[in-house]
């Protein structure tokens, strides 16, 4: 599932890894996720962010990405080489401290004001998909300077109200973070099979920024449950770019993250 | 006296009965004890509460054969995979039977275990504000500070009746190193009310001490020590062996329905007398290709005065 | 862009300013950086609040020097020789000028660090019911057990401006390796806005990186690294040397008077330029003595895969 | 200051070394306090006590006694052999959970419900004489399964009320200790340069229990602040055996903790 665009071949899992590490600054400490953020880590490491930090839950953090693809974070490749090994307790307690200003999260679902379900769908009682629940990602929700969400876009994920909040983004809309006593900054950004997703800066709706190449804005408003706002300046995201692309494949050769 | 050491079926059939509450895969992704798992399926106990921030398909296991009738967790799935299909099949259709979850978040595991540790009856935070993982749970109090009226989350102890954790090496005693990331060993182990320490190598004593700050906790709370090679196989301990990615994926296709996974926890379990037979019935060579290819030795430290 | 790597005088000019909170002496007896507190003395800060759990003659000295308007701690005194002489007359005679004593127990103090660390507000505890440390106090709330009414004592948190820690190495980016009895270094490691490191040796990214579960804390937290052998010096670091119990003994009998004090001051720390100095007016073959007789290698360790 | 007693010379430190050896039951967890309660607990491990477990809140766990004198729980030979090294608090926690049978502090006043003063003689605002705190005194005193305290007796220090309570024995007596939450069992004894005085059950007041060989009861009852209660069994304290007396003075031949 390949999508062709100027003369570069790429699929969208690595469009969403271009795209997600290219929000990492330099010199950030980043809590890193499962999966594709283990590759933005990378890619960001070795593009433009060479001083960022990456925290791994495991109770792991390293200022280099491991040399080899990950599976999981507790691989030994990223236990060796890593400028500590501890507790996870103490990583948690750096995002509480409010000294991480980047986590990465997935989801399930999504609602139009960032609130991610990774638990129950339908009710909790009986659900109808008992989904494996928070794993760090709701203290990431809850504690990170931001956060960006990374999902498959599709109609029946992207839901006008979630049906359980397992990882908070903005709760109601409006100041509901503030009011619930959340420290942290909220989603950043949800990174779609399909395009970008900001935040109006007041409402706190999800709005569209960007349609990735290949995609109509049309096209994710229909894979969206909601009426999807578009950002006046919306447009086409930047592919990843050959270099980008370059660093994937390194890490990624065979595609186990980045070619379902 | 009978000493520590003692064999897997041992350290289950004295430690673990019905009914208790046994923290297992207090290092995330790593140091998995699933030879313990096992053992405690073989022996068909019921009713027990598992706790774990994550579990990697340890629990999933345990869920599907029956031995479990409450989870403490943050996160049940596969990894490398996928869902969880024997927690799914537990939590949406109580099969095999009814499951309670408590759900946790990595943050409040570590908390509650800490709290356990330090006999704390609670440690507040700010995780977890409005989320559904509060309301009506019994592992959260809502509370506020005092000064500000700010809301907090109250996350109450946890104190496992027995903690099994993987290590790279023991003495008769459970004086053991471990090293890797560490995720809630030792908080966990300093919580419950007894630890199983299972060892890839059973050491000296002189061994062990002449590293004191490697290890990972007092033996006094060390109930048995179980000498099992390669006992957390699938999941890799570091410096021994790596992770078996493809035996996570075969189980995961293998236990999408009731069926396949019934012949799975026969094939790999039920039929199987112990270790020894499990790693028998791996493909040849597979043992040999986790091995390490390349020894990385820390750097020596010396304790001399 | 000037790295981390500096002297003495120049972190404390950086990263110790008037006013500000410095936790040292987080390994209890041993490690305690004696050379930042002498640096800290000659640069004569002024207003400075203190905290560490037991401070075996450091705090004395800073108390003495005039530096100190506020200590934070659970103990000040002379482990081996008795109380503190210049505690004793800024408490009893606010001589050389008044100090705030905010007074903690050990386990209090380390709940105190966790917090701030955890970015807690607080941790609960029973410690210290019924005693005279709780009322009036700012460090301690009373409160009680939500659903059994029984007292509590919640711990304020504690993050000091910045923490001084002695290690054994350490590289230019501040991953540094520490080991022997820790105390409270790691939670005031991690709960201080920045650290200060001072390091037996300064030594390879590749070292350190060989043994990440040594690390003590993440160096992103790391402000300054010193290189300062016998940095620690009259206190004991495990495989460089040991206590100079005698050194403690004299300086027990000089500090007795205030003029005695003033006299040794002006002998071991303001006459003098920086650790070489001090280390040069020490009795001939004191160094030699305190050195190891023998080399107590840890096990080794391997991290490979 | 060496007492003639049977054919045996030693000192009251001595005395009280041996004595609150004695007190460490085979097995149990004992926080080990500085100075003389260092030498105790070498005393009980060698004598009855062999499997009792030494824990130093410097971060540090012993199941045999360092090979040499300590002056500070830190020493080198305190750290190499030890069967943990490790943070302050993961000791302070183990004391907490009740998991700590027995442990020993000192004192500079102490009254006759075992209140034990180390902070302030006079007023806290102008103290006569600052001390210098609680240390881990009043943790342990709060939280161990007992506790001994060990002092010099002097009516100055022996006081009918502490002018302030670092480390609290029975409060005011009776069922104080319940009442203000205390976990721990409080002291079970005082042990001093002139005899051991126990605690009346319900009461709580402290008893003289025995005094030491050449000391009488009267010396004892004249050198405490109040009236001191004389246990019908009161006996002249077992003095230190040869075998008590060579093991002390192994580990201190000097006398640095034991002949002042």
């Amino acid at each position: 599932m390949r999508t062709e665009s100027s003369n570069t071949q790429y699929t969208m899992q690595e469009v969403m890894v271009a795209v997600a590490a290219r929000q990492i600054r330099d010199g950030e400490m980043v809590f890193v996720g499962m999966r594709l953020p283990l590759l933005a880590f990378a890619v960001a490491k070795r593009m433009h962010a060479p001083r960022a930090v990456g925290l791994f839950e495991c109770g792991l953090m390293r200022d280099e990405p491991a040399p080899e693809l990950l599976y999981t974070m507790s691989d030994p490749p990223n236990i060796a080489g890593a400028i500590w090994s501890t507790r996870m307790i103490n990583l948690m307690g750096m995002l509480q401290q409010r000294a991480v200003q980047l986590g990465m999260i997935g989801g399930a679902e999504v609602d139009g004001f960032g609130n991610v379900n990774t638990s129950y769908i339908g009710s909790r009682q009986r659900p109808t998909v008992k989904l494996p629940g928070s794993g760090g990602a709701a203290d990431i929700a809850s504690l990170a300077g931001r956060f960006l969400i990374i999902m498959q876009h599709e109609r029946r994920r992207f839901k006008e109200r979630v049906d359980y909040i397992t990882s908070p983004g903005f709760g109601e809309g409006g100041d509901w973070r503030r009011r619930v006593g959340l420290p942290g900054g909220g989603p950043a950004a949800i990174i779609t099979t399909l395009g970008t997703l900001s935040f109006d800066p007041e409402t706190k709706e999800a709005i569209l920024a960007s349609h990735h190449p290949g995609v109509t804005p049309d096209e994710v408003c229909r894979q969206t449950g909601w009426p999807l706002r578009i950002s006046p300046a919306v447009h086409e995201t930047t592919p990843p770019t050959e270099e980008e692309l370059a660093i994937i494949r390194h890490y990624d050769p065979k595609g186990f993250w980045t070619r379902p | 006296m009978m000493g520590k050491v003692m064999t897997m079926a041992q350290a289950i059939g004295r430690f673990v009965p019905d009914g208790c509450s046994v923290l297992m895969g207090a290092a995330l992704e790593s140091l998995i004890p699933f030879a313990a798992g096992h053992e405690i399926i073989r022996q068909r106990r019921r009713n027990l509460t598992l706790i774990g921030p994550i579990s990697d398909i340890l629990f999933d296991q345990l869920i599907g054969a029956g031995c479990a009738s409450r989870v403490t967790a943050a996160w049940v799935g596969n990894v490398s995979a996928g869902l969880a299909h024997n927690y799914r099949r537990a939590a949406e259709a109580n099969t095999p039977h009814r499951l309670d979850i408590e759900d946790h978040s990595n943050f409040t595991l570590s908390l509650a275990l800490l709290a356990g540790g330090l006999g704390a009856p609670f440690i507040p935070t700010k995780t977890l504000l409005g989320t559904d993982l509060l309301p009506g749970s019994q592992s959260f109090q809502l509370s506020s500070e005092p000064d500000t009226g700010a809301p907090l989350v109250n996350v109450q102890a946890i104190t496992p009746d027995v903690a099994i954790l993987q290590v790279q090496r023991s003495d008769r005693e459970g004086n053991a190193h471990c090293w890797g990331n560490l995720g809630v060993s030792e908080e966990g182990g300093l919580a419950s009310r007894g630890v199983i320490i299972v060892a890839e190598e059973v050491v000296s004593r002189e061994m062990i001490l002449s590293d004191p700050n490697r290890v990972l906790l007092p033996s006094a709370k060390v109930v048995a020590v179980v000498h099992e090679p390669w006992g957390a196989h699938p999941s890799p301990v570091q410096g021994f062996y790596g992770r078996d990615h493809g035996f996570y994926e075969q189980y995961h296709l293998a236990s999408r329905t009731s069926e396949g996974f019934e012949q799975w926890l026969k094939g790999w379990i039920l039929d199987i007398e112990d270790r020894t037979g499990y790693l028998a019935r791996l493909p040849k060579d597979r043992l040999n290709q986790l091995k390490p290819s390349q020894r990385r030795l820390a750097a020596p430290v010396d304790y001399g005065y």
